[in-house]
């Protein structure tokens, strides 16, 4: 069970961290689908930092400095030029997956992955009890009460709120709603930078070309799930971690590999359909 | 005391000249009130001021200081602050957040002082007398009670000269006299306001100075003492005041053709918001819905036509039922529409003109080909046959609706609608942001429906067209129909009344 | 102002942007090929020699375009509508298997039973599974983007599962499933493609969308669905039937793309069946902007463009992915070409 | 004489650190020291570039070198197209006019990476492992050649210790570490402490955890320990460099083994474990001299190594 949690919370963490910059550009009224794509392209640039400088902290920066470029693209096209988020998401997912490959045939020559012995692994930090985990799991945690003090405590939190119910009520306090966007955008990316940085130099030290492997959706799912409300993200992100988990879980109890390892999309959509089920009588409304 | 002057203002938008030279000086502690028609550049003037939209030419001046206005936080550091038409508030939010958002009190400048801003509230609404909970979450109060939470934004930014853009429009009498007397407690206070209406008597009622506008100009400028309702309606319009222009009645037999029973109609909220309503509209007769916009028009004209899913009653169209039929059905049956909101409703801006003219006809023969094919030679005819009749100015067929002025995206609503030669229309404010012109030209059209046999059924917040139009006129308050009067025994007073206080003379005339 | 006078540019305003879009996407392919020390007019004739050099070449990349094709009009149906189908990857799996599956159960019939029933059986498999996203969607308003993702991932392992374990085919050590019922094949024009006669069939289902989508009422329906809900619904269309409509003819085409693969292609249903076709069709559905004869253009640009690119690989050892990078940027002009195109047009109304 | 010209035609990209990457490595000491022209093509798994991909290679080349399952249509239709090319299909055995089949007994390689971990995982004095007998195996996708390996390591295991049991699981990709990672720890935490990845670059995470969590990993195709010598005991090498080798060098030699089935298997040093200095270092005497005897007695068929079904 102990094992199982640990499970969760690891699996959890790249959602976690997507999510909770994730959940402020939904509360904006921005729906950040892109997500998957700014995961898998810092991944790499996480694992180039990384392999230029043999710091995993320029591994982390330059990581996160290419989830903040990547969303600022997102914001340029979708915020700022008011271009459709769907088109413009799916796009940029599309787009990193290519991208990513060919930078590393690039810089690397390969195009399955890459891996070099002189990187440098996130430290993990050991604790008693609780064990071993990185270092990057710490600090999400701190984030997660940085995130929750910012989003219930402060002006800023409640700014975001009233971006995304009525931008019109915040433009006429003087308060410009694209601009809080941007910032949430960027936030968000620099988060997704330290997922994908958690990815390939934290779990491991490599590149895989297509790591991300729908991380990036679940935790959209999550901030869909959470609807705008920072608990209940992370909720939703413990339950898909949680189905991950479980997933590999249910192996060792023989279930088939495929059916286990469908669980957490299966989750997914229960979980929705029960959080938004409206009833058919509502539903005739025209 | 500051006074604030408003200098050779202009503001053109394209080749309209919304505001036109327009000068003013709005003496400090004073109730200055801006008179016009529609569209004479009342709202515009006061948007200059708070910095919603930039001048084409102008300069304003406190104190022969001159204000560099570019944005509302500019306007309110002169401590000009404005209460808009349609209220800036944010639902969810509780009244305190929504009074302090965008100048919010902090602990160590980050931290949001909620009992910092729930003293603040609490102690400037006692100031004033606006008794409001801070802690109520906007959603859940009244209209009266938000336009009160917009007013406490402005004080709490410190506000000296407040502007109300038509702020009775949404209010109950009750509300009124309560705005009202607000109003008098700020200028005793030493506040200056600046108060737009279209009810000459609320004007009158709480003005100092009365200014009047026309077309974007300074016609005349009155005190109170000066200024008489009859006065200022010519000044107003610049000739003599409309006469009505409907013909007697022709004395035949009237077949009911649309008939409402027992109403009831759920608001977004999902509170009732039009009730047991009844209302029958026969053949040849234009029936008149008289009301204070937000008392339930928007969400009958609605399920009349189709788009709200109706709570209880029923609805017969030429003895029909069709309560539960789909927009299709209705339309077959010969129900046109033209919604109170044209762009969001009456038009897809983003597709083409030729599209937007299409909408209704589009499983009609010719336009149709063995039920299945789009005509394209008729739809483009359709579409310059409308361009034509009903002087659309637009450079093609193919140009999207969203370009075209607002006056023509109108017009193309209208055009489309009044051309199915329907049994029955459904029209919702149908001369709102029309000129003069196109106002005759669409109380024709009306007119020539109703001598054809029609029935007309018109919602309008003008009260001047209802009283010009209607055969009769059915006064609607709080979602219910408080009286139907046919139009020789409804006088402007009356129906006035009715509509603010409706409660007064129920069940009395409300037979019809 | 002067811009929109021309009627012209108003009717192709969009089609312009396309091909501008195009063109610059091209220019930056061309810088990245250079920063391979390449030369780009090379690599791009490379490229098209690659692609339709000689007969087979053309076959083959002709062979490479049906299933996009199929894909890009899957999801431009869908778009066109106004439903935001990610989900066709899935419906085109379990199309497939469906298909696979008709061809190994009933591999006793005759081909004119075996055919209409591995069509059938693929395009309705895959129809029903388009339905339930439709229906939460339509009915229940969950996000369908989301859902779509989901059913994807679970229809994608569910197939892998059948064909690695109660399906799989001898000798087939990479998850696939037996070769379905010779009767059930449709034939190979060349040996060295896969280029079969089932591309009669695709042409078919494509003739009869565009016409769906540029002819009739029911496009003129999605149109307006897709441009403003309320305005459609006010106009008497049924919208949501429409849409629904929309979600299941993408499901169609979409499982008709799997069903083709494995009774055209393969002849067996393989784990690995899609490279990710609907994903491409879904950015170049999206650079035309949803419309249905210039989906097929692009499929076919694409076709020849991704053919090709092991012929520049080979040649010039640029990465083929630089096709996919090129669409992608395609696209991004594309849509924020349009945006500003219409805020330019439109103004913006303050009140 | 122009300079024999070779192509490797992969089912998916280069940089799988196993499969693939083991191949090429063949080609590119080929390259080196048989002074011929060698190129890679890459199919990303996209089937509908088999057929095309090796027909244009087979066009351009006259050796094609061809890896993947997938291929097993594609070649049947077309190297019979190309009666002056030789083609060599790696790890599939079947008879299609003059191709050469390379048939890789892993079965046998993972039967001595079995007997390895079940000796391994009982050891006394050694940190890294428990009491218990408990083995593990992570694969990437659940398809039956990696079905193949785990019957033989199941079977090797149990050779040696029949109450051995082994866990196995699938991560239902080739590309997710994450969930490698993830697995291998599972399986560690239920009692594992030796397990064997045949996981491509899922294989990876495998790793990662055994270097993490401190207990054994075994590798796969190419000799992963210096992914992380202090854990990973040793590869269970599919030598496809080897016999990719071997086969230009007969072609040079112009005796290439035309329609043949050249069958790689512990015999032949065809698959094997590989005994890198870390391995060596690892694992013990008396273990890899138990391995030389295992070994032995596959090779004179002593012990029949089963196959998946
Ligand atoms: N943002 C805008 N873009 C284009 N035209 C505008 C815009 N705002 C106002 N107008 C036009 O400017 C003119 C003046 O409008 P304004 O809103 O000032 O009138 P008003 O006197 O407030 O009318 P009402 O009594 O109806 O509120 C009208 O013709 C209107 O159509
Ligand atoms: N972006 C645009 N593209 C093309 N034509 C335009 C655009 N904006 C305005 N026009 C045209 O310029 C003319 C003047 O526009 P303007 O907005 O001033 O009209 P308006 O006074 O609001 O019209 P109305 O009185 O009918 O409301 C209109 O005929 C309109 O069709
Ligand atoms: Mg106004
Ligand atoms: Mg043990």
């Amino acid at each position: 069970m102990f094992d199982f949690l640990r499970a969760t919370i690891r699996m959890s963490t790249p959602l976690f961290l997507t999510a909770l910059g994730g959940t402020w550009t939904r509360q904006t009224g921005v729906l950040n689908i892109s997500q998957e794509g700014a995961m898998l392209i810092s991944s790499f640039f996480a694992v180039l930092g990384n392999y230029f400088f043999q710091s995993w902290i320029a591994g982390v920066l330059s990581g996160m400095a290419a989830g903040l470029i990547f969303n600022m693209l997102f914001a340029l096209l979708c915020v700022f030029l008011r271009a459709n988020i769907w088109v413009v998401g799916m796009t940029l997912n599309i787009l990193a997956d290519s991208l990513s490959i060919l930078l590393m045939k690039s810089v690397f020559h390969v195009k399955g992955g890459f891996r070099d012995p002189r990187m440098v692994r996130i430290p993990d930090i050991s604790l008693p009890y609780i064990g071993n985990f990185s270092l990057l799991i710490l600090l999400a945690a701190i984030l997660f009460f940085i995130f929750w003090f910012v989003d219930f405590k402060t002006v800023f939190g409640m700014r975001l709120k009233a971006a995304g119910e009525n931008e019109e009520a915040l433009s006429a306090a003087g308060i410009s709603p694209v601009s809080l966007r941007f910032k949430a955008l960027a936030i968000n990316g620099i988060m997704v930078g330290l997922a994908g940085a958690f990815l390939s130099t934290s779990y491991l030290v490599a590149f895989v070309s297509g790591m991300s492997a729908g991380r990036g959706w679940l935790a959209v799912a999550a901030v869909i799930f959470g609807d705008g409300n920072l608990l209940w993200s992370i909720v939703g992100v413990f339950l898909f971690g949680a189905a991950q988990a479980a997933g590999i879980e249910l192996q060792s109890f023989g279930f088939s590999s495929h059916l286990a390892l469908m669980l957490p999309y299966i989750l997914v959509i229960i979980a929705l359909v029960f959080k938004n089920w409206k009833g058919v009588k509502l539903a005739k409304k025209a | 005391m500051p006074s604030l002057w408003i200098s050779r203002l202009t503001k053109t938008f394209g080749t309209l000249r919304a505001v036109d030279d327009f000068s003013l000086e709005i003496a400090s502690g004073t109730v200055h009130s801006l008179v016009g028609e529609n569209g004479a550049g009342k709202s515009t003037v006061v948007k200059c001021v708070y910095g919603l939209y930039s001048p084409t030419a102008g300069k304003f001046k406190i104190d022969n200081k001159i204000l560099t206005i570019k944005t509302p936080r500019d306007a309110m550091k002169y401590g000009i602050g404005m209460v808009h038409q349609h209220f800036m508030l944010v639902p969810s939010l509780p009244v305190y957040k929504n009074v302090v958002l965008g100048d919010e009190p902090t602990t160590r400048g980050l931290i949001f002082n909620h009992h910092g801003a729930i003293e603040a509230v609490r102690h400037l609404s006692a100031q004033y007398g606006l008794n409001i909970d801070p802690l109520a979450p906007v959603h859940s109060l009244p209209v009266g009670i938000q336009q009160r939470v917009e007013i406490l934004k402005l004080l709490y930014r410190k506000a000296e000269i407040l502007i109300f853009d038509e702020p009775t429009a949404v209010l109950s009498p009750r509300e009124i006299e309560g705005l009202f007397s607000i109003i008098r407690e700020f200028r005793k206070a030493g506040k200056t306001i600046i108060f737009i209406a279209h009810n000459l008597n609320e004007v009158l009622a709480v003005s100092d100075v009365i200014t009047v506008m026309r077309k974007g100009k300074h016609i005349a400028t009155l005190p109170r003492s000066e200024a008489t309702s009859e006065e200022l309606a010519s000044l107003m319009v610049g000739r003599s005041v409309h006469i009505p222009v409907l013909e007697e009645t022709p004395s035949r037999e009237l077949k009911p053709f649309l008939e409402m029973t027992r109403l009831t109609v759920s608001g977004d909220r999902g509170k009732d918001v039009v009730k047991n309503l009844t209302l029958t509209v026969h053949r040849g007769e234009i029936v008149g819905i008289a009301g204070i916009t937000g008392n339930g028009q928007s969400e009958l004209e609605e399920a009349i036509s189709g788009l709200r899913f109706v709570k209880e009653g029923q609805l017969l169209m030429g003895k029909r039922d069709i309560t539960h039929l789909p927009p299709l059905k209705r339309r077959k049956l010969g129900l046109a529409y033209i919604p109170e909101d044209r762009i969001k409703t009456g038009l897809a801006p983003l597709a083409s003109l030729k599209d937007n003219a299409l909408l209704g006809y589009q499983y009609k023969p010719p336009f149709l080909k063995r039920n299945f094919f789009q005509n394209f030679r008729s739809i483009r005819e359709f579409a310059l046959h409308l361009m034509e009749r009903y002087n659309i100015m637009a450079a093609s067929e193919n140009i999207q609706a969203g370009t075209l002025s607002g006056g023509n995206m109108q017009r193309l609503v209208m055009a489309r609608e009044l051309e199915q030669q329907p049994d029955f229309l459904l029209v919702s404010q149908p001369t709102r942001g029309v000129d003069i012109g196109g106002i005759s030209f669409i109380h024709d059209r009306l007119l020539s429906l109703r001598r054809a046999g029609k029935a007309i059924l018109m919602i309008s917040a003008d009260l001047d067209e209802i009283l010009s139009l209607s055969d009769r006129i059915a006064v609607m308050n709080r979602g219910e129909i408080v009286a139907v009067l046919p139009r020789k025994e409804a006088s402007r007073n009356l129906v006035g009344r009715l509509m603010l206080e409706g409660s007064f003379v129920r069940g009395k005339e409300a037979s019809s | 102002m002067i811009l929109f006078s021309k009627d012209w540019l108003i009717r192709y305003r969009d089609q312009c942007i396309i091909l501008v879009s195009f063109g610059l996407s091209l220019l930056i392919g061309a810088v990245l090929i250079s920063c391979y020390g390449a030369n780009p007019m090379e690599a791009y004739r490379e490229m098209i020699i690659g692609a339709l050099g000689d007969t087979g070449a053309l076959l083959a990349t002709l062979a490479r375009a049906v299933p996009l094709i199929l894909s890009t009009m899957s999801i431009a149906v869908a778009f066109y509508g106004g439903m935001w189908n990610i989900g066709a990857e899935g419906q085109l799996f379990l199309g497939a298997f469906a298909a696979a599956f008709a061809g190994i159960e009933f591999g006793g019939l005759p081909g004119f039973i075996l055919i209409p029933l591995g069509l059938a059986a693929g395009i309705g498999t895959a129809v029903l599974w388009a339905w339930i996203p439709g229906k939460l969607h339509l009915d229940q308003g969950l996000n369908i983007v989301v859902l779509t993702i989901m059913l994807n991932s679970i229809a994608i392992l569910f197939t892998t599962y059948l064909a690695t374990g109660p399906y799989a085919g001898e000798r087939t050590s990479a998850g696939s499933t037996e070769k379905i019922a010779e009767a059930m094949r449709f034939s190979h024009f060349q040996v060295f493609g896969t280029l079969n006669t089932g591309i009669y069939v695709a042409l078919g289902a494509v003739l009869i969308v565009t016409v769906l989508m540029v002819l009739s009422v029911w496009g003129y329906d999605w149109r307006c669905s897709r441009m403003n809900t309320r305005f459609a619904k006010y106009g008497g269309i049924d919208v949501r039937n429409r849409q629904m409509a929309a979600m299941l003819l993408s499901g169609a085409l979409a499982g008709l793309a799997g069903s083709l693969l494995v009774m055209g292609d393969h002849y067996r249903f393989l784990i690995n069946i899609s490279p990710g076709y609907t994903w491409t069709g879904m950015i170049l559905a999206m650079m035309v902007t949803y419309s249905p004869i210039g989906g097929i253009l692009a499929a076919f640009v694409y076709s020849i463009m991704s053919s090709g690119a092991l012929q520049m690989e080979l040649v010039t050892d640029i990465p083929q992915e630089l096709v996919s990078i090129i669409v992608c940027c395609a696209v991004l002009f594309v849509t924020a070409g349009i945006s500003v195109a219409n805020r330019l047009a439109n103004r913006i109304r303050e009140d | 004489a122009d300079k024999i010209k070779v192509a490797l035609v992969i089912a998916n990209k280069l940089g799988d650190a196993s499969f693939y990457d083991s191949a090429n490595a063949g080609l590119e000491r080929a390259k080196k020291e048989l002074d011929i022209v060698g190129k890679v093509v890459e199919c990303n798994f996209d089937p509908a570039n088999y057929v095309p991909y090796l027909a244009t290679a087979a066009k351009n080349f006259d050796l094609v070198l061809v890896v993947g399952f997938e291929f097993i249509d594609a070649i049947e239709q077309v190297a019979p197209e190309f009666p002056n090319t030789d083609f060599a299909y790696f790890d599939v055995s079947g008879k299609t006019v003059h191709v050469t089949y390379v048939d890789f007994k892993e079965n046998e390689g993972s039967f001595l990476a079995g007997a390895l971990a079940a000796m391994m995982t009982t050891r006394e004095n050694d940190p890294l492992v428990n009491k218990e007998a408990i083995i593990g195996a992570v694969g990437g996708e659940d398809i039956p050649v990696i079905h193949n390996f785990f019957v033989g390591y199941e079977q090797g295991a149990k050779y040696i210790n029949p109450d051995c049991e082994v866990l196995t699981g699938f991560v239902g990709s080739w590309s997710d570490p994450a969930k490698g990672k993830e697995m291998a720890l599972n399986q560690y935490h239920n009692g594992a402490d030796v397990i064997f990845q045949v996981a491509g670059g899922t294989g990876e995470g495998v790793i990662a955890a055994a270097k993490e969590a401190n207990f054994y990993a075994i590798g796969v195709d190419s000799p992963q320990e210096y992914l992380a010598p202090e854990v990973v005991l040793t590869s269970m090498l599919k030598r496809l460099d080897n016999a990719a080798y071997d086969l230009i060098k007969a072609k040079k030699e112009e005796n290439y083994p035309r329609g043949q089935v050249v069958s790689c298997d512990l015999k032949n040093n065809g698959v094997g474990l590989s005994w890198s200095d870390s391995a060596l270092k690892l694992v013990p005497e008396d273990v890899r001299h138990r391995l030389e005897e295992l070994t032995q007695e596959v090779v004179e068929g002593k012990i029949v190594v089963e196959e998946y079904k």
